[in-house]
C-alpha cells in the first residue's frame, strides 16, 4: 500500500477538492502520472493491467470492483487534464453499464440473451487483446535482421548490366506528388507557399553553377534570348536563394559589380 | 580462371545474392542449357551447409530461399560497429503487426477492434516501407477497406519458413484462461 | 553459443559488412576492451585469405579496406539472374523524386517533413545512379544537408523541355469529390 503524501500540495483536484493523497487502491508507479497515458495501449490494456495487478484471472474479474478502479484513473488523468481519448470514455460507460446490470434483479424465466451479455463479451476482448500484446513480445524477441543476426553477402564480380532501369511515366511521377500534396494537406502541417516551378528550376541550375565556379556576376545569369520573362525568373531565383541563405550577393563598392557566392565562400 | 563445381558455384551466387536464392533462381544462373534438377541442387546445397556447420557463417533457408547468414554469437560484436541502435518498434506498430502476422488478412478496422484504439496511419506506412506488411486486396464490404497480410520479406527478416514458424499465439498466455471461458460457457448452458 | 577465434570473427564481420572494412573498424568490433593490435589483425587477415585462396569467394585489400569478394569466374552465371523486365520503383522512391522535382532545390529533411517518414539512403542513392537528382549543393543550417535537384537527364528521361512542363500537380487533387464539397459549402455559404 502506497500513500503519498505530498505537504500542501494536492496531487490533484478531483470534483473540486484537493486530492493530497492518492486513494489506496490506485496503484501509480512512481513518477509515472504523467505517463500513464503514454504507458497503456488503450482502455484494454488499462483494464488488463488493472486485473494483472490483482493476480486476477479475467475470468473471474469483478466489474464493480475493476470499474471503480478505472474510473479512478480517468478521473485522475482528466484532474491532470490529460486530454483523453474517446476510447476510455467509451469503456467508461461500458464497465458503468455492465455494472449496473449486475445490480438488477434478472426477470424471472427470460431467457438470457447470451450473445449479448456485456460482461462475456467484455472478457472475449480483454482475452483477445491480450493474445495480441502476447503475440507482439513474442514478435519483437524473435531474432531480426540487422538487429540479432546478419545476412552475409560478398561483392559482387562486374556483371554485364542486361537489366534496363525501371521506366518511369510522367503521369506516375505527377499522381505520386498529388497524392502527396493531398496527404500533406490533410495532416495540413505543411501550409508552406512554394515559388514556382520556373524559379525553382532557376534555382537549382544557379546552385549547379556555383558548384562549378565559386563566383557568378549577375550577367552570367541572365541569358538575352530568355526575354525579360527570363531575367524576372532569375531575379527571383537569386532573392529566394539569398532568402533561404544559399547563396550570398557582394558588392564590394556602391555601383559596382554584384557577385554571386556560395554561403560559406562569402 | 578456375573452373567451379555445382557447390562452388552455387556458394559463389549465394553470396552474391542480396537477398535469399530460390531453387528456380539457383537453375536460372545456368542459363537455357544444362541447368542442374533441383535433386541436384539440393544435394549440393545440403552438402554445402554441412560445410559451413559451426563456422561463423552458416546455410539456412528461409520463406524466400536460401542465403547465407552470419553466426548470432558475432552479433554483439557487430553491434560495437554501429553508434546507432537498431530501430526500435513501438508497441502500438509491433500489436499491429501482430495483429496482421496472426489473422492474415485483415482489415485496418479489425485490428482496431480488437486492440480497442484507432490504428495510426504513420504505424501502417512504417510498416509497409520496411517491407513487411502488404496491401492483398480489398474486403467486399462498404468502403472496400484494404486487407493487410504480411510479406515473404517479413519471413525472411525473422529468419522464418512460414508464418506456422510463428511462436503460437495461444501458447503464449500463461493461464489457461481460454480454457475456463469455454467451461464457463458449457455450464451456464 | 560457439566461442570464435580472431580470424573467425573477422570472416563473419566481413561477411556482415556491407562495404569495405577498415582495420579501425575492425577494433572497434571489440568494444572498448582488448582490442587487438593492427598487427594481430593483420595476421589473421592473411592466414584467412590464405584459406580463402582458389574458392568462389576470395577475400581482397580495396582503397576502403578489406572485403569478400565473389569470383569474376561467377559473373557469366550471375549475369543471367538479371531479369530482362525492367523492375518497378517503389512508391517511396516516386514520392520522393517528385518532391524533387516538384519542390527542388530541397533538403532530405524537408522531403520527410512531407511525405511524413523518413527518406531511406537507398533511395537517394537509386535515384543518384540513376542521373536523376544530384546535389547541388548545402542548406546553411546546422548539419549543412544537402540540397536535392533534378538534372538535365531527368528532363531528357521524362522528354521535359524544362520543369515548367511538368504538369500542375495541384489540378489533380481536385477530385470531384471535393469539387462537390467545395459547392456544397458555397451553396450553404
Amino acid at each position: 500500500m502506497i500513500n503519498h503524501v505530498q505537504g500542501e500540495l494536492p496531487l490533484a483536484v478531483v470534483e473540486g477538492s484537493p486530492l493530497t493523497q492518492l486513494p489506496e487502491d490506485l496503484y501509480i508507479p512512481p513518477d509515472a502520472l504523467e505517463i500513464i497515458l503514454d504507458a497503456f495501449e488503450g482502455p484494454l490494456d488499462l483494464l488488463l493491467y488493472l486485473i494483472r495487478r490483482q493476480n486476477l484471472d479475467i475470468i473471474q474479474i469483478n466489474v464493480a470492483e475493476i470499474t471503480r478502479q478505472y474510473m479512478g484513473y480517468i478521473a485522475l488523468l482528466e484532474s491532470m487534464r490529460f486530454e483523453l481519448a474517446a476510447e476510455y470514455l467509451v469503456m467508461a460507460a461500458m464497465l458503468a453499464e455492465i455494472k449496473s446490470r449486475a445490480l438488477l434483479p434478472r426477470p424471472v424465466g427470460a431467457d438470457e440473451d447470451e450473445d449479448h451479455d456485456p460482461r462475456a463479451e467484455l472478457i472475449r476482448r480483454l482475452l483477445e487483446y491480450e493474445k495480441v500484446k502476447m503475440s507482439a513480445e513474442a514478435i519483437d524477441e524473435m531474432p531480426r535482421v540487422d538487429r540479432d543476426f546478419h545476412v552475409a553477402e560478398a561483392g559482387q564480380p562486374e556483371i554485364d548490366e542486361r537489366t534496363a532501369p525501371p521506366q518511369v511515366d510522367l503521369s506516375e511521377l505527377v499522381l505520386a506528388f498529388a497524392e502527396l500534396l493531398a496527404r500533406a494537406r490533410l495532416s495540413s502541417a505543411h501550409q508552406i507557399e512554394w515559388e514556382p516551378l520556373s524559379t525553382r528550376q532557376r534555382m537549382s541550375e544557379i546552385l549547379m553553377k556555383l558548384k562549378e565556379t565559386a563566383e557568378l556576376t549577375l550577367s552570367d545569369l541572365f541569358a538575352p534570348d530568355e526575354g525579360r520573362a527570363g531575367v524576372v525568373v532569375s531575379f527571383l531565383a537569386i532573392l529566394e536563394l539569398v532568402r533561404e541563405g544559399l547563396c550570398a550577393l557582394i558588392q564590394a563598392a556602391p555601383g559596382s559589380q554584384i557577385y554571386i557566392r556560395r554561403p560559406t565562400d562569402a | 580462371m578456375p573452373e567451379f563445381d555445382l557447390k562452388r558455384i552455387l556458394e559463389g551466387a549465394l553470396f552474391a545474392s542480396r537477398g535469399p536464392m530460390t531453387i528456380y533462381q539457383m537453375k536460372k544462373l545456368f542459363g537455357d542449357q544444362k541447368a542442374p534438377t533441383e535433386g541436384m541442387l539440393r544435394e549440393a546445397l545440403s552438402s554445402l551447409a554441412e560445410e559451413y556447420q559451426n563456422r561463423s557463417v552458416s546455410l539456412i533457408e528461409v520463406a524466400g530461399g536460401f542465403r547465407f547468414q552470419v553466426s548470432d554469437a558475432l552479433a554483439p560484436y557487430l553491434a560495437n560497429l554501429t553508434d546507432e541502435k537498431p530501430g526500435k518498434y513501438s508497441r502500438a506498430t509491433l500489436e499491429t503487426l501482430a495483429m496482421i502476422a496472426y489473422r492474415q488478412p485483415v482489415t485496418r478496422g479489425e485490428i482496431e477492434a480488437v486492440r480497442g484504439v484507432a490504428v495510426n496511419t504513420q504505424i501502417i506506412r512504417t510498416l509497409e516501407e520496411r517491407g513487411w506488411i502488404t496491401v492483398v486486396g480489398h474486403k467486399e464490404v462498404p468502403g472496400r477497406p484494404a486487407l493487410f497480410a504480411t510479406t515473404t520479406e517479413f519471413l525472411n527478416d525473422f529468419g522464418l519458413k512460414s508464418l506456422e514458424q510463428l511462436p503460437n499465439a495461444e501458447d503464449l498466455i500463461a493461464t489457461p484462461t481460454t480454457d475456463l471461458l469455454d467451461q464457463m460457457e458449457q455450464s451456464s448452458e
